[in-house]
């Protein structure tokens, strides 16, 4: 994997700081989330995105709080970046009536309306089309808001995204769509499953721009991201963005990923783990020091405890409320 | 209150200028709904009126314009997306069923998903299999929709602007037969009708018939023609199938005895389906004769006249059933 | 006859793997189907078996790969896709069901579409609303297409063989719980078993329970439970909802009087209302009791396990419904 | 409307013969369809080609046989260039027993499977997927087969076109996608309706040959449509060819087709009528004579009337036929 470099971001500290925090959350709370499925806390499975941090906070920190996402299955990292909160998160992992959706979603279906967050979808494409819409209305409303859209190599191949990527270039929505591309769908290897010049490609024919990035590199990811974001905030219309980046985990929490994936192409990845990578940026250009860096963690890590304590002792949903938000 | 004659289509077209006067949420979109004011007319005059960025031509691109559409509608818009003819639904069933329906529920409440999807229905056009479908059925057996189907202008006027006025998602069937055949009274007045009501468009003391969208149509000539008989045929149109009023239809079959279901989707596993297992159910001490289902003929709708119309219920498989229903009694 | 016992994905695989040996027209195609084995174990082997041009890993392309099914269908090949997930089978409806099901009666008998798409369905995983929905009743609707749902590794086996030779269009539904779970006897020995044919799993005389697919066991568990109360409790297992083998029903209600239908499905417009509809029409002389449906709760699918399992069919639920019959019976 | 010339053919003289009275008989079809609609001898409405025939018969001149082509809504030309013979095909569209589908498929939906016309559809893009498995079985079977789909400038934007088009280039299908382009849907400009480059470069994008030809210049197509098939035959994979062209009437036989075009547009496009053109080529060429010209006018005036007659007194389907062929 060829490691670009980033330039050197014209981002204040807080921002920086906060980016970093964003990431570390992700990273604590996917590993909480492990250790919460292998104790048995949570019911189904979990669909982990450690390693792929960078490429969802690089994204989500330049949007407003009022543009919004649409994520995947693998979402947890986007609501995190977000804004997302992680105690109704770990909430809704457990099926608890304290979780952001109830209980009702779960793991896979998490949303934060109040945050732009529309929700993660088990629909592999099932982001697109909504997305698409939350662009529309952001250009009917006139007030610059964004829309995201989060998805996968694997999703690459779904006619809706041909379909919206279409009618988003003819009525100029301001719709970014991001291409976290981890280079496997569940099992298989996505070389073998996309034809031609690939997703840029695809995305410059359809008449926007296409641009590919490490997704590894928060900086970069940002960079690249912010162009494209003020860009359609300013009425030119979407564009797409490709980061190229790597789950470190399985598909999901009940196999290794290690099946279909050599160890070699794994371990070359955690060579350019997306979080010391930024540590070693922040550390450099002196923005963080060891202690604060240390001191980060703890405070992270105690939080994603704490939150699974709190979701462990919150009650399930009462038995009554199954039938309550069918309908409005 | 005063009252016009409007066909069918006109009703529709009102309802929709009315609310979107009303609602500056409420946008069309779909195929040649634009300039062209819709294949049926349906959408005539609105471009002019509202501007191509409230009645929008989109590209063939089904599953994409209906994916926009539900996200335009969890963000504070109300779509109003147009399958021109409603085979074509089949293209869009995952953002109406993954989607749609469930956005509200799996969030935990925290949207609302106020998209009026509006398709078409019913053969007796010679338009081949492809292009005559009613699958209403399988959107009344999804949580989370909506489904409506009128029968009149008063009603289809009444019951879309109720449509476009819900939180919740709404499959809208129109029957394409209707649309300039199809004249009716509709009021100057502003008016609505709340889903869930079923209308009794005959009263009747001998047999219930239960008939949905322009079946409803055969069903009273029929009733007419039983009446000269001596046989006095109760008929109800639900108007709605979700909800659906089982109310109405059981308390008239407790007071007739019996039914005969009319509709126009395919009969298996079908809307006579669920309405007949209701009443079963629901009138088991009064019925005295099985129910009478007359769904379309279950094979895929066929092009030559001939052969299509024998697939569609009409005057005289009613009449049929119903004197089926009458010589069981007699036994 | 020499018998083992598989397990239900055992049995699955064993059916595909007979077949395709017998037919070299026969190759399977969906998502990790091949050097993975599929995501439920279902193809192991057999990629390395019969190799890539016959168990084919396809891009997340559901429609593409299932139209491109239709076509080989049509061209002599018979096509195995794989809906990993039952639920996503709304990404292909326009292929299924304007295509594959209505080809051969729109040629007028020109082409026969020997396609069998297996799908899965069924929760109590808690995977979501998106990943646990059992639609068979939607293509049971439809004209043109078989849909079976077997309930034990012999049945699966014998079904799946025989729609790997059916020259029409199958829906194989496979409840992805009984995978790994449920185990049973098979033989050795080469048998098929007919679509169309229900098979009475337990015989009885006071009520009757018609269960699909998963439920079978929950029913027989109930009806065992029963047992011990002194009640006597047929099962029926109709294992093709198309065809329907409505005579086996309605003997057996004729004899007991009365039924409780219980599916995964959700209720309303499901397959308890034909069911129920086609039962309570047939055997209108027998019945003393209402029919009691018991099919998944009209909500989209939750997934904290607290709410899911209030919304499936359970032992519990199978006996309370039978007690209601009792009751009312008794009044 | 650019007028390519097109290269002075290699075809002999019974090619060339037999392709100018396909376009012929084609043109002469779409006449009589649409005189029978307005005596109310047919039901339903017509969707007629007339104006489009050297697209239809340009690329189904270069197939064998057993190569399959799938159609559109718009299918009678197709079908004729395919070898179709307009006898079943008349009574089709009349809904009588003779009919190709007897009486069940109707005007939208003829085929003739011994002929490789795996069908007319009514679902725009319906045949895209058909057309992708007859390739897989052609390939499978490996014996020089191609499968051809015809499409409009409308159904460019349908996502199937995109997911077999991925597929047929990972798979190496022998899979010609032939796009009529005739500017317009039903009722619109495709222009307004298809965002970017268009469908050539999109189909090179997806790693396939995407090839643009005027539609109206039958050799032109033959030769364009030649070298793709030829090449798909050899193993070479999926390729897309774009034939420009127009249809003169309505979109169905209920309307003109003047009301969202222009005269001027359609008048220009007459001026290029694909029969005259090829017409003159013939004459020029010496390949035909005027008078041969003239006689064969009267062979097909003569047959289509025929056709006409016999069907007209051909039996409706008796109604027991309805419950068959619903299975096999
Ligand atoms: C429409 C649909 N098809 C298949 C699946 C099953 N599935 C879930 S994730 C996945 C692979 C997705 O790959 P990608 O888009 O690259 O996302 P990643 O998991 O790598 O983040 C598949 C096939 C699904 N959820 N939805
Ligand atoms: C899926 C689908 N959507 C819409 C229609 C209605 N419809 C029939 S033809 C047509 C326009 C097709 O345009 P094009 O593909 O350019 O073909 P042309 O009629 O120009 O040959 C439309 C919208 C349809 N038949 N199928
Ligand atoms: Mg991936
Ligand atoms: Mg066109």
């Amino acid at each position: 994997m060829a490691q670009h470099k980033s330039k050197t971001s014209e981002l204040g500290r807080n921002t920086l700081l906060e980016m970093y925090r964003r990431m570390l959350t992700i990273r604590v709370f996917e590993e909480t989330v492990f250790d919460v499925y292998r104790k048995g806390w949570m019911p189904g499975l979990a669909h982990l995105s450690d390693g792929q941090e960078a490429t969802a906070v690089g994204v989500c920190m330049t949007l407003r709080t009022d543009d919004t996402i649409t994520s995947t299955h693998r979402g947890h990292g986007h609501i995190i970046a977000k804004g997302g909160r992680v105690e109704p998160m770990m909430a809704e992992v457990m099926g608890k009536v304290t979780g952001y959706c109830r209980g009702k979603g779960g793991e896979m279906h998490i949303a934060d309306v109040s945050l732009g967050i529309l929700g993660a979808n088990g629909i592999v494409g099932g982001g697109l089309g909504i997305a698409a819409g939350s662009a529309f209305t952001a250009k009917r409303e006139g007030e610059g808001r964004v829309s995201v859209a989060f998805f996968g190599d694997g999703a690459i191949n779904q006619g809706i995204w041909y379909e919206t990527a279409n009618i988003a270039v003819l009525w100029k929505l301001p719709l970014i769509y991001v291409c976290e591309n981890n280079d496997y769908t569940q099992f298989t290897n996505s070389k073998k499953l996309i034809s031609g010049e690939g997703l840029a490609a695809r995305a410059r024919v359809m008449g926007m721009k296409g641009v590919e990035v490490d997704g590894n590199d928060v900086q970069a990811v940002f960079q690249a991201a912010h162009e494209l974001v003020e860009a359609a905030r300013n009425g030119g219309g979407p564009a797409t963005l490709i980061c190229n980046t790597f789950r470190y985990g399985g598909h999901h929490s009940g196999e290794p990923g290690t099946a279909y994936r050599s160890k070699e192409e794994i371990e070359s990845w955690k060579k350019h783990d997306p979080i010391p990578f930024f540590e070693n940026q922040l550390l450099a250009q002196k923005i963080i020091t060891p202690q604060e860096i240390e001191s980060m963690h703890d405070e992270v890590d105690k939080r994603l405890q704490t939150s699974v304590e709190m979701a462990r002792q919150d009650p399930f949903p009462d038995v009554s409320e199954v039938t309550e938000h069918v309908y409005a | 209150m005063s009252t016009r004659e409007l066909t069918f289509a006109q009703a529709i077209r009102e309802a929709l200028d009315e609310e979107m006067a009303r609602d500056d949420r409420i946008f069309i979109l779909g195929e040649d709904v634009g300039a062209w004011g819709g294949v049926f007319r349906t959408t005539e005059t609105l471009f002019e009126k509202y501007g191509c960025e409230r009645v929008i031509d989109t590209p063939l691109s089904e599953e994409g314009f209906v994916g926009l559409s539900v996200g335009a509608a969890m963000t504070g818009m109300h779509p109003v997306p147009e399958i021109m003819f409603g085979d074509f639904i089949t293209l869009v069933m995952d953002q109406i069923v993954n989607q749609a329906a469930k956005m509200r529920y799996m969030t935990g409440g925290q949207v609302q998903v106020p998209i009026t999807i509006r398709a078409t229905m019913g053969g007796g056009r010679s338009s081949g299999a492809q292009h005559s479908q009613s699958w209403h059925a399988w959107f009344a057996h999804v949580p989370g929709l909506k489904v409506v189907l009128p029968s009149t202008p008063y009603d289809a006027k009444g019951l879309l602007k109720t449509a476009l006025r819900e939180p919740n998602p709404v499959l809208f069937f129109e029957d394409k037969v209707m649309y300039h055949k199809i004249k009716g009274p509709v009021p100057e007045e502003e008016y609505l009708i709340p889903f869930g009501k079923a209308d009794i468009k005959r009263e009747g003391t001998d047999v219930t018939l239960v008939a949905l969208s322009r079946m409803i149509h055969p069903t009273l000539a029929a009733a007419e023609r039983l009446a000269a008989e001596g046989i006095s045929a109760e008929v109800i149109d639900p108007r709605t199938i979700s909800p659906l009023d089982e109310e109405t239809l059981i308390q008239s079959v407790a007071k007739t005895g019996s039914a005969v279901i009319v509709d126009e989707g395919f009969n298996r596993f079908g809307t006579t389906a669920e309405l007949a297992a209701v009443i079963a159910h629901g009138a088991f001490d009064y019925l005295d004769a099985p129910i009478e289902r007359l769904g379309a003929m279950d094979v895929p709708v066929p092009f030559s006249p001939v052969l299509e119309f024998a697939t569609i219920p009409d005057e005289e498989k009613i009449i049929a059933a119903v004197h089926r229903i009458m010589e069981g009694r007699r036994r």
